[in-house]
C-alpha cells in the first residue's frame, strides 16, 4: 500500500496539514489564474447572455437543448464516482479507498455545483428558477412533480445535501486536527467546524454508525440521480433518446467518467501536494482495473443501444441513428468510441496501468470522450425528430464553448480552495491503514 | 477533577482502560486519533441508536415526499398530459428522493444527538490525542479516586499524566 | 373512509375532467390547402409574433405558431408536392405538459394545451418533448421598429426573452366568445362563433374549427370524413387536429 | 340623492378646479415618462377604449379588389380580415392582404414632403412644407398650361381604378395633357388583348372555377398571383369539396411548378412558349374526336389541321397520349375550363397563345355557362376611365418621349417602373432628361429616389376611394374605401393632392373639380350613381344608403344579371388561330436555358418586398425567406456541378444578375426560374439590398400582336462564380421518409 515505506502517525498529520497550512506563491498564481479564467470565460459570457437572452448560445428551433445541458450531464456524471465510489468502498471495507476518498468526494461536490450552475445558464429565465423548487411561491402554485425535471431538482438537491454531509462528517476528526495544529482565527474557525471533537470512543462509535448509514443512503441515491438525469431524455419520445437502456447507460457512463476523473485528480494531488507516500500504485492499479470493467460495460450498452435502434426498424430511430453514425457529428461520435471503448483497453497491460503519466493521459481521453458522448446525445437526436421538414442542425456558439471552458476553471477554483480548507487526505483513515504501533516493535 | 493519561501505544491504552473500568471507574473517556473498536468494546458500546434516527427519518421522508407530491397536486389541480392527479410512477421517484434526503438529515441529527456534539464547553483534552497518542480521561474523580486512577494509568505505562479541574 | 377512497379514485381518473367543457378541435383538409400561407401571416398579425429578422432566420430561430411544411414525392417529371399546415396539435395526452416543472403548460377545461408565459422559466423541455415541433422559444426579447408596434394586438401579451410560446387556438378569441355567450343569458358558444385567425383567413376554407363535443357542429361532421387521420397517430398523443388527406379525382 | 344647489355645485367645481390645478402641478413635478393607456384626453365618438371596432374598406395590395375589414382598437389598426359580405373576398384574405398593416405602420414611410437636396438619385432629400411643395408643382403645371405646353406633363401611375382614376383623368384632361398612363407589371394585358381578338371585347371575363369540374390552366397561377387569388382560392376549395360526391380536377401546364401547380392533380411541364400550341393540339383532338358539334365544325377542322397531336407532342414535349387524355377529360367533363396566364401569356406569342386557349374554351362549349367563362357585360358604376390601358407600350412611348426631351414634368404615383422594367428599356436613364419629377408615394423606392419632389401619400388604409372589382363577380358590385385610421403623418391621399394641385393651378380646374376633399368627391359621385338608379331619391335616403354602404364597405345588386350569359361573338376566333410559338431572345447554343421569372404570392412585382411579414414568410414552394434564388432542376445542377447556395451569374443577351442556386425538383431541366420581387435598391430597410431582380435581365421583347412585354421570352446562360451564399430556408428535409404525415398509415406498411 505504501510505495515509500510506512509513515508514522505524527508524520501523517504533519504531511497532510502541511498542504493546508503552508502556502507558496505557486498556489496563489494558480488560484488567480483559474479564478480569472472562470470570470472571463464563464461569468462574463453568462452575464452577456443574461442581458441578450439565451439566443447568445447556438441553440435554435430544431435543437433547443445544447451544450449547456450536455455539460450539465457531464458534470453530474463526473460527480458520480466520488461519493458513490467512496460509499461503496466504505461499505465493502476496501482499504485502498481511504487515501483517495476525500478528494473524490470533493470532486463530487464541486462537479455537482458546476452542474447546478449549468442549469442556471441553461434556463431562459434564471431569475425565476426558484419556481421549480418545492416551496410556495407568489402564484400559490407548487411545482409539477410529474416532470422529469422536478425529479432532477429533487435528486440533485438531495444529492448535493447528502454529499456535503457525507464529506463534512468524514472530515470532522480532521478538522479537529487542524484546530489543534493552528492558532488565531483559523483555530477559532476550526473549533466550530470540528464541533468540539475530542476523539472519544463514543464519538468514534457514533460517527462510525452514522457514516455507514450515510454511505448506505448515498449509494442508491447516486444511482437514482443519474438515472433521473437520463430520464430527462428517456421520458421524451424523441428518437435516439427514448431508450429503456438510458438509465443504466447514464449511470455506467457517469461512474466511468467519474472514475477517470479521480485518476486525474489523484495525479494532480500526488504531483502538486506531494502525496506520493499515501497515493501509491495500489490505488492506480485498482482504479485501472475498475476503469477497464466500466469501459466494457459502457461499450456493451452502446452496442445494445445501436442494436435496439436498428432492430426497431422505424424510420424515426433509423434516421436518428444514421445522423449519429454518418452525419455531421459522426467524427465526434467515432472519436467518442475510440476514446471510451478502445483506448481504455490499453490498461489491460500492467505496464500502462502502473504508469502515472500514461494513466493520466488515458483518464483525460476518457473524459473528453464522455464530454463528447453527452454532446452527441443532445446534438444529434433533437435535429432528427419526427417531422422531416423540421430537421435541423445545431452548432454551439463561441459563448457556449467559452462557458464550457470556464466551467473547468470553476471546478478547478473550487478544488483549489478546498485543498486549503479541508485536509485532502483523510488523516484518521490513513492512520487506520497503518500497522498499529506496538511496544515490542 | 479529571485525570488524564496519554499513551504512545494502543495496547497500553486499552489495558489502562480495562483496568479502570474493572476498578469501578464508569465515567471515563477514551480519546484516540483513530477509531478503535476495542476501546468501544471496553465501554460496552454496541449498536448505536443512530440507526433508529435513520429509519425514522427515512420513513418520515417517504411519507412527506409522497404527501408533498400528491398534496400539492391536489391543492392546485392542473392536469397535464392526460395523467391522473396522483400519478404514481413519478410520485414514487419523488418519494424515493425524499426518503433518502430525510434519512440523511435524520442520521445527521442522530449523530449530533447521540455523540453529544457539538460540545462547546472545554472538556479535558490533549491535542496529541488527535495525532499519535491515546488518551484516557477519568472524569468526576474526587478524593482518593484521583490517586487510584492515577496509579492505574501510570502502571499501564502512560507517557504523561495530568490533572484538570473540571468547570462544573 | 369510503368517501376518501372514492375521492382518491376520482383523482386517479385520467385527465381529471369528467369531460371537457368544450373540446376545441380543428380539421384541416389537405385537399383544399394550397400552401398559400395566408394563415401564417394571419397568425403573426393576431398573436403578436415578432419580426425576427434575417439573421435569426438564418439561425433557425423563427417564430411561426403555424407553419406550412412541404413534402415532395417522386422525381421529375412525376413529382408531387404535399403541403401540411403544422401548428400545435393541442394533444389531449400531450408529452409537453408533463415535462414542465413549473406547470407553465397544462390542459384546460376546453381541451386546450395552454401555455402560461408568466410561469415559464425556459427549460425548453416541452419543445424537446413535442413530436410536432410547434413550440417556439424566445431566444431574445424582440422589438418592433417604430411604429410597427402600434399594430400589436392588445388582447395578446408580448413575450419576453426566455419564454416558450406556441399556438393557443387564439384563446383570446375563445375567451371573448365565451364571455359574450355568458353575458347573453349564460348560453353555450354557438358553432362558428369562434374562429382562430388562421381558420378565419384560409381562402380555400381548408380549416374548420369548432367544438367536437357538439355532434351538430361543422367540425364534428368533418371529423367523420373517411379521409380523416391524425399526424403521427402512432405516438398516441391524441391530437385535437384532424387532417383530411388528399383525395384523388 | 342629496340635493345640491347650483351655487354649491359651482363652489364644488371651483374647489375641484383648484384641486385640479394643484394636482396637475404635482403631477408635472413627479411626472415620469409613462405611456398613456388611452392616448386622447377626449376620445372621438367612435372610440371606446378596450372595445374593438371593425371598419370595412378595400384592399389595395394587388388589383383584385378584395373587400377587407380592419380591426381598430384605440385608434390603431390591429388586424385585417376579409370582409364577409364582399363578394370577391367573402371574408377571406391572402398573406399579402393581411400584411397591409405593415404598409400602414411601415417604419420607412415618407412622413413629410421632401425635396431633392443633391444629385438626382443620390437619395438625399430635405423636408419642405406642403404649401411650398404644392406651390412648386402647381406653378410649374400652371405655367405649362398657360404656355399651351401641357402635353409636356405626364402622369404615370400604377394600376388605379375607381374614382381616383377618374380624378386623374379629369385632372390631366383639364390640364390639357392626354398623357395619363398606367403601368402594372402584373396586369394581364395580353389576356385583354387576346379577348379583344377572340370575342371582340377587351373585358376580363369571370372564370368560374368554383363550378368547374375540370380546370386546365396554361401557366396561370390562379391560386397565388393571377388576377384575384383569394377569390380563386375560395372557388378552388369549392371545386375540390364544395359539393357532395364531386371533386373537381385541376391540371397545370407550366415549366416550373407554381403554388397552383403544386395543388393541381397533374402538373405538365410543357416546353416554355409552347403552351398555346398545346392548347391547339388539345383542340385538334377534341374536334377530330367529334366532341365539337358546332355548325362551323369543318372550318375548325381546317384551322386546326396543322396542330395534330403528333406535331404538337414533338414541339411541346408532352406525349400524345397525354394530349389525347387531356382532350378526353376536357371534353367529357361536366364543366371544363381552360385559362391562360403567367409565363404562358408572356411570350412573344402571348396573344396567340391566349387566343388558342380561348378557342379551346369555345370548342368545349365553356362560354357563358356555369363552371366556364362568364362575361360581365355591365359593370356597376361604369365610367369612361374604367378600362385604362395599363400596358407596356405606353411606358415605352413615355421613355421615348423622355429621351427626346418632350417631357417637362413627370408625375409618378404608386408605380415603380425603375424596378419593374427590363434594364434595356433604359427608363432610369431617360428620367435624367425630365426637368421635374414629382413622386406621389408612401414609400421610398427606386423611382421615388429619382424624384425632385416627393409628395407623401396616405396608404390605402388612410384614404378615401372606391373600386369596381375587375373582373366582376357576375353582378354589379362597387366597394368603398374609407380611411380606417387617421393619417399617421403629414401626408395626403393622392386624390387630395390632385384636388389641391387643381386649386393651385387655378383657372377652370378648381371650378370643374369643385370638391374640397377626396371624401367629398367620392360621396358626390356615389350620390350621382344613387340618383341614377333610385330615380331622384331624397337626400335623407341617400344618406342612409351611403351609411349602409360605408358600413358594409360594398354595394351590390346580387339579383341583377350583368349579362353573364350573353356570349360575345366568337366569329373572329377561328381566323385568329395562328402558330403560337414564342421567339426567345438569345440563341439556344449561347444561351442554353430559358429564364422563367415568376411572380411570387408574397411580393408580386416587388411591391410587397418592404413588408416585414412578407419578407419573413417562407416562400410557399421552397421555404426561402429574405432573399432570392435561381431554381434549377437537380439533374441540370448535377450536370453543371452546381450545389445549393453556389452563386450563379445568370446572363441574358441584355444583362447579368448574380444569385444563389437552389435545386428544385419540379422544374424543367432546360429552364432556370427566378422569383420576382427582391433585388431592391432603396425600398426601405426590409427590402434591403438583397437578392436580385430578374426583370432587369429580361430582354425588352414584346408580344408581336399586342406590344406587351414578353417577360418570359429570354434565354440565359449560367456560370458558377465560385462564391457561396447561404440560402435561408425554414425547411429541413422535404421528403416524408415513409412517415405518417400526409396520410394515415396503411395497415402494414
Amino acid at each position: 500500500m505504501f510505495d515509500h515505506g510506512q509513515p508514522s502517525y505524527a508524520e501523517v498529520n504533519k504531511d497532510v496539514l502541511a498542504t493546508m497550512l503552508e502556502t507558496g506563491p505557486k498556489y496563489w498564481i494558480l488560484l488567480g489564474t483559474t479564478m480569472g479564467v472562470a470570470g472571463i470565460c464563464f461569468f462574463m459570457p453568462w452575464f452577456y447572455q443574461l442581458i441578450v437572452g439565451v439566443g447568445a448560445a447556438g441553440m435554435n428551433r430544431n435543437a433547443v437543448w445544447g451544450t449547456y445541458l450536455s455539460n450539465f450531464i457531464f458534470w453530474i456524471g463526473l460527480s458520480h464516482s466520488g461519493t458513490l465510489l467512496s460509499a461503496v468502498l466504505h461499505i465493502t471495507n476496501s482499504p485502498w479507498r481511504k487515501a483517495i476518498y476525500r478528494s473524490a468526494e470533493a470532486m463530487t461536490l464541486f462537479s455537482l455545483m458546476t452542474a447546478a450552475l449549468f442549469v442556471m445558464v441553461h434556463v431562459g429565465r434564471v431569475w425565476f428558477v426558484h419556481w421549480s423548487f418545492p416551496i410556495p411561491n407568489q402564484m400559490g402554485l407548487w411545482p409539477n412533480f410529474r416532470s422529469p425535471l422536478m425529479f432532477d431538482v429533487m435528486a440533485i438537491t438531495t444529492y448535493l445535501t447528502a454529499s456535503s454531509i457525507f464529506i463534512y462528517m468524514g472530515s470532522v476528526p480532521d478538522f479537529a486536527a487542524v484546530r489543534d495544529a493552528s492558532t488565531g482565527l483559523r483555530r477559532r474557525l476550526y473549533t466550530i467546524f470540528s464541533f468540539g471533537w475530542r476523539g472519544t470512543a463514543r464519538e468514534w462509535h457514533t460517527l462510525g454508525w452514522a457514516y455507514t448509514f450515510f454511505a448506505v443512503f448515498v449509494v442508491p441515491l447516486a444511482v437514482s440521480v443519474h438515472s433521473i438525469v437520463s430520464w430527462d431524455f428517456a421520458l421524451s419520445i424523441v428518437p435516439g433518446l427514448h431508450h429503456t437502456i438510458f438509465a443504466p447507460y447514464f449511470v455506467c457512463g457517469a461512474i466511468y467518467s467519474g472514475t477517470a476523473g479521480i485518476v486525474t485528480v489523484m495525479y494532480c494531488l500526488r504531483k502538486f501536494l506531494h502525496f506520493e507516500k499515501y497515493i501509491g500504485q495500489v490505488h492506480l492499479d485498482s482504479l485501472g482495473k475498475l476503469l477497464i470493467a466500466l469501459s466494457l460495460i459502457w461499450s456493451y450498452i452502446n452496442i445494445l443501444e445501436l442494436f435496439s435502434s436498428w432492430y426497431g426498424g422505424t424510420s424515426f430511430e433509423l434516421e436518428a441513428l444514421k445522423f449519429r453514425l454518418i452525419g455531421f457529428y459522426a467524427p465526434l461520435y467515432w472519436e467518442m468510441i475510440l476514446f471510451c471503448a478502445f483506448v481504455p483497453l490499453l490498461m489491460l497491460s500492467k505496464k500502462i496501468r502502473w504508469s502515472w503519466n500514461k494513466m493520466l493521459v488515458i483518464s483525460i481521453l476518457i473524459n473528453i470522450g464522455m464530454l463528447t458522448e453527452r454532446f452527441i446525445i443532445v446534438a444529434t437526436s433533437q435535429p432528427r425528430k419526427f417531422l422531416p421538414d423540421a430537421f435541423g442542425f445545431y452548432f454551439p456558439s463561441w459563448i457556449e464553448i467559452s462557458i464550457t471552458i470556464g466551467s473547468f476553471a470553476i471546478f478547478a477554483t473550487l478544488f483549489l480552495i478546498f485543498i486549503k480548507w479541508v485536509p485532502s487526505i483523510s488523516i484518521y483513515e490513513v492512520k487506520e491503514t497503518l500497522k498499529p504501533l506496538r511496544r515490542d516493535a | 477533577m479529571a485525570v488524564i493519561g496519554a499513551f504512545a501505544y494502543e495496547e497500553d491504552f486499552l489495558a489502562a482502560a480495562e483496568n479502570l473500568k474493572a476498578s469501578g471507574f464508569d465515567n471515563i473517556s477514551l480519546l484516540s486519533p483513530l477509531p478503535l473498536e476495542e476501546a468501544q468494546e471496553v465501554l460496552g458500546l454496541g449498536k448505536s441508536p443512530v440507526r433508529r434516527f435513520s429509519l425514522a427519518g427515512a420513513i418520515l421522508g417517504g411519507i412527506c415526499g409522497f404527501a408533498m407530491a400528491a398534496g400539492t397536486a391536489l391543492v392546485f389541480i392542473l392536469p397535464t398530459g392526460g395523467r391522473t392527479i396522483i400519478t404514481l410512477p413519478p410520485f414514487l421517484v419523488i418519494t424515493y428522493e425524499m426518503t433518502i434526503l430525510f434519512g440523511v438529515l435524520f442520521t445527521l441529527l442522530g449523530f449530533h444527538f447521540v455523540s453529544g456534539l457539538p460540545a462547546w464547553r472545554d472538556k479535558p483534552y490533549l491535542p496529541s490525542a488527535n495525532i499519535d497518542h491515546f488518551v484516557v480521561v477519568v472524569e468526576g474523580a474526587a478524593g482518593e479516586q484521583v490517586a487510584r486512577a492515577e496509579a492505574i494509568i501510570r502502571d499501564a505505562g502512560a507517557d504523561e499524566i495530568r490533572h484538570v479541574e473540571e468547570d462544573q | 373512509m369510503s368517501t376518501f377512497v372514492e375521492k382518491l379514485r376520482s383523482y386517479r381518473k385520467p385527465g381529471y375532467y369528467d369531460e371537457f367543457d368544450y373540446h376545441w378541435t380543428m380539421t384541416i383538409d389537405l385537399d383544399r390547402c394550397t400552401g398559400c400561407e395566408a394563415c401564417v401571416v394571419a397568425c403573426q398579425a393576431e398573436n403578436n409574433l415578432p419580426i425576427v429578422g434575417e439573421e435569426r432566420f438564418a439561425q433557425s430561430r423563427e417564430i411561426k405558431w403555424i407553419r406550412i411544411e412541404r413534402y415532395w414525392e417522386g422525381e421529375y417529371p412525376n413529382v408531387k408536392m404535399g403541403f401540411i399546415p403544422m401548428l400545435c396539435q393541442q394533444c389531449d395526452d400531450a408529452p409537453c405538459e408533463t415535462a414542465c416543472p413549473v406547470y407553465a403548460t397544462y390542459h384546460n377545461q376546453d381541451g386546450l394545451n395552454t401555455q402560461i408565459y408568466n410561469r415559464c422559466i425556459g427549460t425548453r423541455t416541452c419543445a424537446v418533448y413535442c413530436p410536432y415541433e410547434v413550440r417556439y422559444f424566445n431566444w431574445f426579447t424582440y422589438t418592433w421598429d417604430e411604429p410597427l408596434e402600434q399594430q400589436l394586438n392588445p388582447d395578446v401579451s408580448v413575450r419576453e426573452k426566455g419564454v416558450m410560446e406556441k399556438c393557443t387556438f387564439c384563446i383570446q378569441r375563445i375567451r371573448i366568445a365565451k364571455d359574450n355567450a355568458k353575458d347573453d343569458d349564460e348560453r353555450r358558444v354557438r358553432d362558428g362563433e369562434v374562429v382562430p385567425a388562421c381558420v378565419q383567413s384560409c381562402p380555400t376554407e381548408a380549416m374548420v374549427f369548432g367544438n367536437s363535443k357538439d355532434p351538430g357542429s361543422k367540425v364534428s361532421k368533418m371529423m367523420k370524413n373517411p379521409r380523416g387521420y391524425k399526424v403521427l397517430e402512432e405516438l398516441n398523443t391524441s391530437p385535437s387536429i384532424v387532417y383530411l388527406t388528399k383525395a384523388h379525382s | 340623492m342629496s340635493k345640491i344647489s347650483r351655487r354649491d355645485l359651482l363652489q364644488y367645481i371651483g374647489a375641484g378646479g383648484v384641486g385640479a390645478v394643484g394636482g396637475v402641478l404635482y403631477g408635472e413635478s413627479v411626472q415620469r415618462n409613462v405611456e398613456l393607456l388611452i392616448p386622447q384626453v377626449v376620445p372621438p365618438d367612435d372610440y371606446s377604449p378596450g372595445v374593438a371596432s371593425w371598419y370595412n374598406t378595400v384592399c389595395n395590395q394587388c388589383s383584385a379588389g378584395c373587400g377587407i375589414s380592419v380591426r381598430i382598437r384605440e385608434g390603431k389598426a390591429k388586424k385585417i380580415e376579409g370582409n364577409p359580405v364582399h363578394p370577391v373576398s367573402q371574408g377571406r384574405t391572402c398573406a399579402r392582404g393581411q400584411a397591409g398593416l405593415n404598409a400602414l405602420y411601415n417604419p420607412d414611410r415618407i412622413r413629410t414632403p421632401l425635396q431633392n437636396a443633391g444629385q438626382r438619385g443620390s437619395g438625399s432629400f430635405e423636408e419642405i412644407s406642403w404649401g411650398d411643395a404644392l406651390a412648386t408643382v402647381g406653378s410649374r403645371l400652371g405655367r405649362l398650361k398657360i404656355e399651351n405646353n401641357a402635353s409636356r406633363v405626364r402622369l404615370l401611375t400604377g394600376r388605379v381604378r375607381g374614382r381616383l382614376d377618374e380624378l386623374f383623368a379629369q385632372f390631366m384632361g383639364l390640364l390639357g395633357s392626354d398623357h395619363y398612363q398606367q403601368y402594372d407589371f402584373t396586369y394581364p394585358s395580353a389576356l385583354m388583348a387576346a379577348n379583344k381578338t377572340s370575342y371582340g371585347t377587351d373585358v376580363l371575363p369571370y372564370y368560374d372555377i368554383k363550378n368547374a369540374t375540370f380546370v386546365l390552366s396554361f401557366g396561370a397561377d390562379y391560386l397565388g398571383t393571377w388576377i384575384s387569388p383569394v377569390h380563386h382560392s375560395l372557388a378552388y376549395g369549392h371545386l375540390r369539396h364544395g359539393q357532395e360526391g364531386r371533386r373537381g380536377k385541376t391540371v397545370q401546364i407550366e415549366p416550373r411548378m407554381s403554388l397552383t401547380g403544386a395543388s393541381a392533380d397533374e402538373w405538365i411541364p410543357a416546353r416554355p412558349g409552347t403552351e398555346g400550341l398545346l392548347a391547339l393540339g388539345i383542340a385538334h383532338a377534341l374536334v377530330s374526336d367529334g366532341r365539337y358539334q358546332g355548325s362551323d365544325r369543318d372550318e375548325w377542322s381546317t384551322a386546326l389541321a396543322a396542330f395534330s397531336p403528333a406535331r404538337v407532342s414533338a414541339e411541346t414535349e408532352v406525349s400524345d397520349d397525354k394530349i389525347s387524355q387531356l382532350a378526353r377529360e376536357f371534353g367529357a367533363s361536366a364543366a371544363s375550363l381552360a385559362i391562360a396566364g403567367g409565363a404562358a401569356a408572356a411570350g412573344t406569342n402571348a396573344v396567340a397563345s391566349v387566343v388558342a386557349v380561348n378557342a379551346l374554351n369555345h370548342i368545349a362549349g365553356n362560354l357563358g355557362k356555369p363552371g366556364g367563362v362568364i362575361f360581365n357585360s355591365e359593370q356597376a358604376f361604369s365610367s369612361a376611365a374604367a378600362s385604362r390601358p395599363a400596358g407596356h407600350q405606353g411606358v415605352l412611348d413615355l421613355t421615348e418621349a423622355m429621351e427626346a426631351g418632350d417631357v417637362e414634368v413627370l408625375l409618378v404615383h404608386d408605380a415603380n417602373p425603375v424596378y419593374a422594367l427590363p434594364e434595356n428599356v433604359r427608363f432610369q436613364q431617360a428620367l435624367q432628361n425630365v426637368p421635374l419629377i414629382v413622386a406621389l408615394s408612401s414609400f421610398p423606392d427606386e423611382t421615388t429616389e429619382m424624384a425632385d419632389l416627393i409628395l407623401p401619400t396616405n396608404t390605402y388604409l388612410e384614404s378615401w376611394g372606391d373600386d369596381v372589382p375587375d373582373p366582376g363577380v357576375g353582378f354589379p358590385v362597387a366597394s368603398i374605401s374609407q380611411p380606417v385610421v387617421a393619417p399617421l403623418y403629414d401626408t395626403l391621399s393622392a386624390g387630395d393632392i390632385v384636388l389641391s394641385l387643381a386649386r393651385q393651378i387655378g383657372g377652370e380646374l378648381p371650378i370643374r373639380m369643385r370638391w374640397g376633399t377626396m371624401e367629398e368627391f367620392i360621396r358626390d359621385r356615389w350620390r350621382e350613381e344613387y340618383n341614377k338608379r333610385e330615380s331622384a331619391g331624397e337626400a335623407q335616403e341617400f344618406e342612409a344608403f351611403w351609411q349602409a354602404s360605408l358600413e358594409a364597405g360594398v354595394w351590390g345588386q346580387p339579383g341583377a344579371d350583368s349579362g353573364g350569359n350573353s356570349v360575345p361573338s366568337t366569329s373572329s376566333t377561328i381566323a385568329s388561330i395562328a402558330n403560337p410559338v414564342s421567339m426567345f431572345a438569345g440563341g439556344e447554343s449561347d444561351y442554353p436555358l430559358v429564364l422563367h421569372p415568376y411572380l411570387t404570392a408574397t411580393f408580386l412585382d416587388g411591391r410587397g418586398a418592404n413588408l416585414p411579414w412578407l419578407q419573413e414568410l417562407p416562400d410557399p414552394m421552397t421555404s426561402v425567406v429574405y432573399g432570392s434564388w435561381a431554381e434549377l432542376n437537380p439533374a441540370t445542377a448535377a450536370e453543371m456541378g452546381i450545389k445549393d447556395g453556389d452563386v450563379l451569374e445568370i446572363s441574358s443577351p441584355t444583362g447579368t444578375v448574380r444569385v444563389p442556386a437552389l435545386t428544385f425538383p419540379a422544374i424543367r431541366p432546360d429552364v432556370v426560374a427566378m422569383p420576382i420581387g427582391q433585388g431592391h435598391k432603396g425600398y426601405g430597410r426590409y427590402a434591403g439590398d438583397r437578392g436580385a431582380n430578374p426583370i432587369h435581365v429580361v430582354a425588352n421583347q414584346i408580344d408581336t400582336q399586342s406590344g406587351e412585354l414578353a417577360w418570359a421570352a429570354t434565354r440565359v446562360k449560367i456560370k458558377r462564380t465560385g462564391e457561396k451564399l447561404q440560402i435561408i430556408k425554414t425547411d429541413g428535409v422535404t421528403r416524408t421518409l415513409g412517415r405518417q404525415i400526409l396520410a394515415p398509415k396503411n395497415d402494414h406498411g
